[in-house]
């Protein structure tokens, strides 16, 4: 509970947060940047998890708790995204989204 | 097992002992002997039947019951009418020919037969079925070995017929799904159980929206494959592409299933549907009738000449049945089974004619009466037959379905009779053109002095046709009879 | 009665057409004349039994012969609507018996010699028993479907016997002509049969032609057009009838029927088949004469009356001396039709319809007569055509003489059997319409003129340039000429209005001298004329012909009708409406569904696109598809 | 609770075992005799398998978080037979193409980790459970997507999925923040008494709904589906078109029937409009394809599309048709791919053209081909058929008659694709056929186990019934 702040402006943070997130994903060609994107989004659902749990529902942990799992997934997708990426730059050379396009129609 | 079972287990036997065959004798002998027990059954069906109902006064008689899913309320529901007994004699007596006929299948002989066989599966279980699921599962079953038999033993672009062929008439069956649904769940609308049971559902006032909803969909989906105009053209290429045997089983057979779809199942389970739509589908195959009769007598290839005369004798049979009395629907019947010989055995000529000659372009041909009279003159009897000559089945079925579509005295009825009656005079047309261009006139090419003269098998397969084409044209009176006393069910509702 | 018997009369050919068809291959030629022959001689045994006990053992009952009627159901439609089997005998059903048997019997002796080494003699045989037996069923029938069945069976059988010479491009194309125009013309007849049926109720001809029954009484009641639902029917039975004997313009199919073998055309083409559909309308002619008082026999009589004209004319300007026949053939129908137009019901009134039947009985045996003599012409000299005759009466004495008689007898000239029927006709068309008369007695006229100058040109003037000498055919040809030459002198004696009458009561009929004077002068000028034109070679008749001019051509060429026809088949049903079909249904129906199809493979084609292999693209799609979602769900709730 | 109430996770401590297990011996058995994995892994799971029809109660653990119930149970078994089936038929690409890499083991070790998150997402009682199911069954999965790590296009495709499913697990993750702002409980059963429509309600449901959705490859959210099929192993393909589809299918049906039951009237309209939309961009797309794997993605895209059909039902019908489908699907399609594994384990060969005239080199493969096909385009009496028909009819009991319309125009074109495979395998000689080989035995059970399957499952009516009587422990 952050005094002076209502969750309202936090909620439209969390959103911004998510479709900053988004557009990162959709625009960056480093599949890095486009993976650090994707911990945007799921950052702005932990803090939506946090302060939906605090402001709203306090009696319970539910939220925090959730929000700790999340990061916890976070982390292993990200090492497993990341070595799967290690693997194509080791084949290419590139870590560029364009070189992953082989495959389409 | 009770005997109707039989007309599906015994085929199912065939097709799992020729599985075990290794080359084209075991294979036809053991295709001979399954389709000739098969016949021996629906000869004494056509017996035991008329003995039974002597004393039994049920719709359907011989009726076995066994749920099948019973949360559906789904059974396996089987039972014979006189329609459904003089078809699957009809049947029978085709598959056996078909047999006959391939008698020297040399390329993947046991896959042969066996399609072959389940096809004819599909078609006896459909003429038997009283419950709409089984019926549409038999429907299926009888269309979908079409597309292995056109595609792997045909000629001519036979991958992109059968194709064709088989997408149109699974199409229909599949708009078909939504009739048969519609009617399933209108099915209570008595406060009963939902059923697939047509003789339940029969009974049920389905309510008059929902029947002019349904009726056209139904209808449309059997129609296609009894080639109502204009979702025929399925038929003259599949026809032209096809295997002898297979033409002979599904111009013979398999289309019958579309004007025996409408009767049983559109007409009969939504007869206010029927009632406020005959207009349009009379106005429709009747046009299909003259317009069939037409476009034959500008083909070249014979095999589309009898593929659009079949377009045209069966848009007959839906005319008939639209007419709503019991006289056209007698015709109807008569002009299926009728239409089932003849067409069969045409397509059987035809096909010892290409196998002989290699072609089936009638003005490359000339004067094989010379040649091969045998096959010749039974091509002119049967051409004769299917112009509706007395003394053939083909007349006896079209002057029920005129006589009966006259009392039917709306004006507009009136005329579309008229102009399907003048379709005799094309058919006379297209006919003679081919008799007089392909079987008389001087022999238009030296080798064809040489020809094979007809084999054994093949005069079996031919006689086997003509027989009761003959018979039912010089003495139509038993089987009319037949027919007749099942009608008065489907009577009640357009009354 | 026993009718038993009468039945025997159809079946007989029948057993004989099937044994003969069955059993094609192992029958020796020589056998299979024999086997039609013997079966013919005892239907006609038993049809001149059949005759005499019906006439004279039988005799009337309560003034009038009665009609026997023996049948069994064929076919039921409904429940008062069904087709019976059966033998129906009355007058005109026992006259026709004797024609078609006497005939028939004499065609198929004569067959055997003239068909003698054909490769198909047996087929021959087979069909002309067919064809017989189609023929009694026709003439026995008792009911209006009865006779279409027997009505389409001699069709076919036509049809088969035309294009015997079936390696002939010409004979395939007439026998096509044939069926498919009498079949057009059969489609009316269906028609009017399904009228009738629709409102009568009954085929029978017994309930149909009784003047009191509800049929006839109730004609009034409905009306199509201004007319009688009833007389649509019948004049649509007409056209049937029409169709059968080539009545104008449905004529067209005859001359070219001609394509057959000789005898054929004597028989079906000229003596028996083409006068079903006399007998046709002769069978319903109480129909014709009460309904509508009469409408549809008007019709009736001015048809005939034009057809005989028409063809008369036709007739003079032809060569091929079959086809002359032919034309003849037609003109003498048409009088036939003429004759039962204008005939009345009863008593006397009933002239017409006796005369009619009596040409149609006299017509049958010089007309055969003159066929088969035409036959044995052409059998002698391998031509159709009088340009190659020409002084065959040396070599051909007996054909010759028969020849003479049965074109007197046609001619009109007493007293062989032409000149009583025809007379009686004039008489009856005298006394019912001038007109008509006038039209009749020319076309008599005219008829003695053709018919003398293909007599004068194939016997008399100058010899034809033959490679072989020609000779007289063989007995089993000219006996048939000798016996027929004898029936086309006497038959004209018989008192024929004793049996035959609309009422079935019979009348007394007397000469009536002055018209008969008329007949005879108009026969005998136009022999004259002929006699003058043609028996020697000369110009006159050329020069005549010129002198017609347009109207000559236009005769010679059958008034272009053949043409005309053509036209109407080939440009517009075949080129037109059939080819449109055939192009409409392979461009536009089955255009659309494989249309459908393509679209659908095309549409696939189309929008690969948008599986671009980009996951940013994807994610967007994934995004975008989540917030229409959004949208829409949101839109639904507040709605 | 006391320890044998642990006993209702039975199946899933029994999964967790075999993978200790199995990583044990990875670490004891000798590089020589690292096959013997292969068959110690098929050997334990089918122990597992046989094992897991014993009977489990009907409860719940944790305050709710895990439950299980006779539907699930089934489920569960389901998935167990239909990843014995494909150890059965991946056993010998592990053998001979996998193992002298030396990482034979981690193929089973991660193929059980993703089946065990399968196990609790279908099992889950809350959101929380659902979700960690959820990324448990995914990223092992993906981590075998690019398991072929010298080949390029199997790490594209290992990119492609991870990334995708991230953003999709992301975007449900928002989707259950929203839920939980407005009902204030993660646990199924709570949300479910105070779920009303708001505007932040509505956007949580759709969120959460692409989430799973991105699992089924429901359009728009399939893009992954055909590029992830074609990159990947076979096996995974098939794993990720049968197995992790159904268990998503079967976890959005307990979300839609159960939790989100008070906006039925909402999601109805939306899984209507995604149904079509599915089934048709999933068909027209198969048109074309040119290659089998990917060929079969785009079919089974339109394989989910038709089972919306059942899930817009919205009760036991619905249930009870859809698992029905499922049940047959996951034999049809592991059949299919089980043909394509042996055929491309062979001959390397994974074109449609390569299959021309194989029925006359390979009839047996051929047929089972050919059956498979038709089971999937629903034709009698094959299985698929009767799956197909029950969907429309509970589709068609809401009186959705223009879904049933448009969808059986679908499977007419879908005929045609899947006649496109018999046409080249029966109608065509080829001018190179595959030439004639045996399977081994492993790839032999694997088939035959589908193909009595396809031809039984539809028949057997009781089957339907037992299944029926099951889907009212759902509602």
């Amino acid at each position: 509970m952050i005094p002076g702040i209502s969750i309202y402006e936090i909620l439209t943070v969390t959103s911004i947060l998510f479709f900053i997130g988004v557009y990162g994903f959709i625009t960056r060609t480093n599949l890095i940047s486009i993976l650090i994107s994707v911990e945007l989004i799921l950052n702005a659902s932990v803090v939506n998890f946090v302060i939906i749990n605090k402001y709203l529902f306090p009696e319970a942990l539910q939220g925090v708790y959730f929000s700790i799992f999340i990061i916890a997934v976070a982390a292993a997708e990200t090492a497993l995204a990341v070595s799967i990426i290690i693997n194509l730059y080791r084949q290419i050379s590139s870590v560029e989204v364009k070189e992953i396009e082989t495959m389409k129609y | 097992m009770d005997i109707l079972s039989l007309f599906i287990v015994l085929p199912v036997l065939t097709v799992l002992v020729l599985v075990f065959t290794k080359n084209l004798k075991q294979a036809r002998i053991v295709a001979l002997a399954g389709s000739l027990v098969q016949l021996g059954m629906a000869i004494n069906l056509i017996f035991t039947y008329i003995k039974e109902i002597e004393t039994n006064d049920a719709i359907m008689v011989f009726t076995k019951d066994v749920v099948w899913f019973k949360n559906f309320n789904i059974h396996y529901n089987i039972g014979v009418d006189g329609i459904s007994v003089a078809l699957l004699v009809l049947t029978a007596i085709v598959v056996l020919a078909g047999v006959f006929i391939s008698w020297k299948m040399e390329d993947l002989p046991k896959e042969f037969f066996i399609s072959l066989i389940v096809l004819s599966i599909g078609v006896y279980g459909f003429f038997i079925s009283i419950d709409l699921f089984t019926m549409f599962v038999f429907f299926e079953i009888a269309v979908i070995p079409m597309y292995l038999l056109i595609g792997i033993w045909g000629t001519g672009p036979r991958e992109f017929s059968a194709m064709k062929l088989t997408l149109m008439l699974m199409g229909a069956s599949a708009v078909l799904l939504v009739g048969i649904l519609g009617i399933y769940f209108n099915s209570d609308a008595d406060g009963g159980a939902l059923t697939f049971n047509i003789l339940e559902i029969a009974k049920v006032n389905i309510p008059v929206e929902v029947q002019r909803l349904f009726f056209p969909i139904t209808f449309i989906g059997f129609a296609v494959i009894g080639a109502l105009f204009p979702f025929h053209t399925w038929s003259p290429d599949g026809h032209a592409s096809a295997p002898t045997a297979v033409s002979m089983l599904h111009a013979g057979v398999l289309m019958k299933l579309g004007g025996y779809g409408v009767f049983r199942v559109a007409i009969y389970l939504l007869p206010e549907g029927a009632l406020h739509w005959s207009w349009f589908f009379i106005i429709l195959s009747a046009f299909g009738v003259i317009y069939g009769a037409f476009a034959a007598i500008k083909q070249t290839d014979l095999k589309y000449i009898n593929a659009y005369s079949s377009v045209s004798h069966l848009g007959l049979v839906l005319f008939a049945l639209l007419m709503l009395n019991k006289t056209a629907w007698n015709g109807a019947i008569l002009q299926s089974l009728s239409h089932g010989f003849m067409t069969a055995l045409f397509f059987a000529l035809i096909g010892m004619i290409y196998g002989r000659t290699h072609t089936r372009d009638v003005t490359k041909l000339g004067g094989l009466l010379k040649v091969i009279p045998f096959i010749s003159a039974v091509y002119v009897i049967a051409g004769l037959a299917s112009l509706g000559l007395p003394g053939f089945s083909g007349f006896v079925a079209e002057m029920n379905i005129f006589v009966g579509a006259f009392e039917n005295d709306n004006i507009y009825y009136r005329i579309g009779t008229v102009i399907a009656v003048s379709a005799i005079v094309v058919t006379a047309v297209y006919i003679l053109r081919v008799v007089g261009i392909m079987l008389m006139g001087p022999v238009k090419n030296e080798a064809y002095l040489n020809l094979e003269r007809v084999r054994w098998y093949e005069k079996l397969g031919i006689f086997l046709l003509l027989l009761p084409i003959i018979a039912i044209g010089v003495a139509p009176l038993w089987l009319s009879e037949l027919i007749l006393k099942s009608l008065d069910p489907f009577l009640k509702g357009v009354l | 009665m026993n009718l038993n018997l009468v039945i025997l009369i159809p079946l007989i050919p029948l057993v004989v057409f099937l044994v003969l068809g069955l059993f094609y291959k192992k029958i020796k030629p020589s056998i299979s004349g024999y086997v039609g022959v013997l079966g013919l001689l005892f239907s006609t045994g038993l049809a001149f039994y059949t005759a005499y006990s019906y006439f004279i053992e039988i005799g009337k009952t309560e003034g009038i012969y009665q009609t026997i009627v023996e049948k069994t159901a064929w076919m039921n439609f409904t429940d008062s609507l069904r087709i019976d089997m059966g033998v129906l005998v009355d007058p005109i059903a026992v006259m026709m018996l004797i024609v078609v048997s006497v005939i028939s019997l004499m065609v198929h002796i004569y067959s055997r010699g003239y068909m003698k080494g054909d490769p198909g003699y047996t087929k021959y045989f087979a069909f002309l028993s067919l064809f017989t037996f189609s023929m009694y069923g026709l003439v026995l029938a008792t009911n209006l479907f009865q006779i279409y069945i027997f009505w389409e069976l001699v069709g076919v059988s036509s049809y088969l016997l035309i294009g015997y010479y079936y390696t002939k491009e010409s004979a395939v194309a007439a026998a096509k002509k044939a069926f498919v125009v009498t079949r057009f013309a059969d489609l009316g007849f269906l028609i009017g049969i399904l009228i009738i049926g629709y409102y009568t109720g009954t085929y029978d001809f017994e309930t149909l032609n009784n003047p009191e029954g509800t049929g006839i009484l109730n004609w009034a009641a409905t009306s199509f057009m201004g007319l009688s639902a009833l007389t649509w029917a019948l004049i649509l039975i007409f056209i049937g009838g029409a169709g059968k004997s080539a009545m104008f313009p449905l004529h067209i199919w005859l001359p070219d029927a001609m394509e057959g073998p000789t005898p054929v055309s004597a028989l079906i083409h000229a003596a028996t088949m083409v006068v079903a559909g006399v007998y046709l309308v002769a069978r319903l002619f109480p129909m014709y004469y009460f309904i509508e008082d009469g409408f549809a026999l008007n019709i009736v009589a001015f048809i005939g009356a034009f057809t005989a004209l028409f063809a008369a004319i036709i007739a003079i300007t032809q060569t091929d001396i079959k086809r002359v026949l032919a034309f003849s053939t037609m003109s003498q129908l048409g009088y036939m039709m003429l004759a039962l137009g204008v005939s009345g019901y009863e008593g006397h009134e009933g002239l017409g319809f006796m005369s009619s039947m009596f040409h149609l009985f006299t017509h049958a045996m010089f007309k055969a007569l003159l066929f088969l003599c035409a036959g044995s012409v052409i059998h002698a000299i391998h031509s159709n055509f009088l340009k190659d005759m020409g002084g065959l009466r040396k070599y051909m004495p007996i054909t010759n003489i028969t020849f003479l008689i049965a074109a007197l007898a046609i001619a009109g000239v007493p007293p062989l059997a032409g000149f009583w029927s025809k007379d009686e006709i004039l008489v009856a068309a005298f006394e019912h319409n001038l007109f008509l008369y006038v039209i009749g007695l020319f076309v008599a006229g005219l008829t003695a003129f053709y018919i003398f100058r293909i007599y004068f040109g194939i016997f008399w003037g100058k010899e034809g340039n033959y490679k072989e000498k020609p000779h007289e055919s063989p007995g089993s040809m000219t006996a048939p000429l000798l016996i027929l030459a004898f029936l086309s002198i006497v038959g004209g004696f018989i008192p024929f209005s004793e049996f035959i009458s609309p009422d079935k009561a019979g009348f007394e009929t007397h000469l009536n001298l002055p018209l008969a004077a008329i007949a005879v002068f108009a026969g005998l000028l136009g022999i004259v004329l002929s006699w003058i034109f043609y028996k020697r070679e000369n110009e006159l008749a050329d020069k005549f012909a010129k002198g017609f001019g347009t109207f000559y051509t236009w005769a010679y060429h059958k008034f272009y009708f053949d043409e005309l026809y053509l036209f109407v088949t080939k440009r517009i049903l075949f080129n037109g409406i059939a080819r449109g079909a055939a192009k409409f249904d392979k461009k536009y129906v089955d255009g659309t569904m494989i249309g459908i199809g393509n679209q659908t493979v095309n549409t696939s084609e189309k929008i690969k696109g948008i599986q671009s292999g980009k996951v940013q693209d994807y994610a967007f799609a994934f995004i975008a598809g989540a917030v229409v979602l959004a949208i829409i769900c949101i839109y639904l709730w507040l709605n | 609770m006391n320890f044998s109430s642990f006993l209702l996770m039975r199946q899933e401590i029994a999964l967790l075992a075999i993978i200790l297990l199995l990583v044990i011996a990875e670490i004891f058995i000798p590089k020589k005799r690292k096959v013997s994995i292969v068959h110690l892994s098929v050997f334990l799971f089918g122990i597992h398998t046989i094992v897991g029809f014993f009977q489990i109660d009907e409860s719940m653990l944790f305050g709710g978080m895990f439950r299980t119930n006779n539907l699930i149970h089934f489920f569960k078994n389901l998935l167990n037979i239909g990843v014995l089936v494909l150890l059965l038929q991946s056993a010998d690409w592990i053998e001979e193409k996998i193992v002298n890499q030396n990482k034979g083991s981690e193929f089973f070790i991660l193929l059980f980790s993703s089946l065990l998150g399968i196990y609790f997402m279908i099992s889950a009682g809350d959101f929380l459970m659902f979700y960690l199911g959820l990324e448990l069954s995914t990223l092992p999965v993906t981590a075998l997507a690019a398991y072929e790590t010298m080949k390029r296009i199997s790490s594209e495709s290992g990119i492609k999925l991870i990334l995708s499913s991230a953003l999709a697990s992301g975007v449900s993750l928002f989707g259950i923040s929203m839920l939980y702002a407005t009902t204030g409980s993660i646990y199924f059963s709570e949300v479910v008494q105070v779920l009303a429509s708001a505007n932040l309600t509505l956007l949580g449901m759709v969120l959460l709904f692409a989430g799973i959705s991105f699992k089924i490859s429901l359009v728009p959210f399939h893009f992954w589906t055909a590029d992830v099929y074609e990159g990947a192993p076979i096996s995974i393909a098939s794993y990720l078109s049968v197995i992790s589809k159904g268990g998503a299918v079967f976890i959005l049906m307990i979300l839609l029937f159960t939790v989100l039951q008070p906006l039925a009237h909402i999601w109805e309209n939306m899984i209507y409009a995604i149904a079509i939309a599915t089934m048709f961009i999933g068909n027209l797309f198969a048109l074309r394809q040119q290659n089998m794997k990917r060929f079969l993605a785009f079919s089974s895209i339109a394989q989910a599309g038709f089972i919306l059909l059942g899930l817009i039902e919205g009760s036991q019908l619905g249930t009870a048709t859809v698992v029905y489908f499922l049940l047959i699907y996951i034999f049809s399609n592991l059949a299919a791919f089980g043909v394509i594994q042996a055929i491309s384990l062979q001959t390397g060969k994974e074109r449609i053209k390569d299959y021309e005239g194989l029925y006359r080199t390979n009839p047996n493969l051929s047929l089972v081909l050919m059956l498979a096909l038709f089971s999937l385009a629903g034709i009698p009496p094959v299985a698929g058929f009767f799956g197909k028909f029950f969907l429309f009819t509970a589709a068609a009991s809401k009186g959705f008659f223009i879904l049933v319309f448009l969808a059986v125009v679908n499977v007419t074109i879908s005929l045609y694709y899947y006649l496109l495979v018999v046409r080249a395998m029966f109608l065509r000689k080829g001018e190179n056929p595959i030439p004639f080989f045996r399977n081994k035995i492993y790839m032999r059970i694997g088939l035959i186990i589908t193909v009595l399957g396809i031809l039984l499952l539809g028949i057997y009516s009781p089957l339907y019934d037992y299944i029926y009587d099951l889907s009212s422990t759902l509602n």
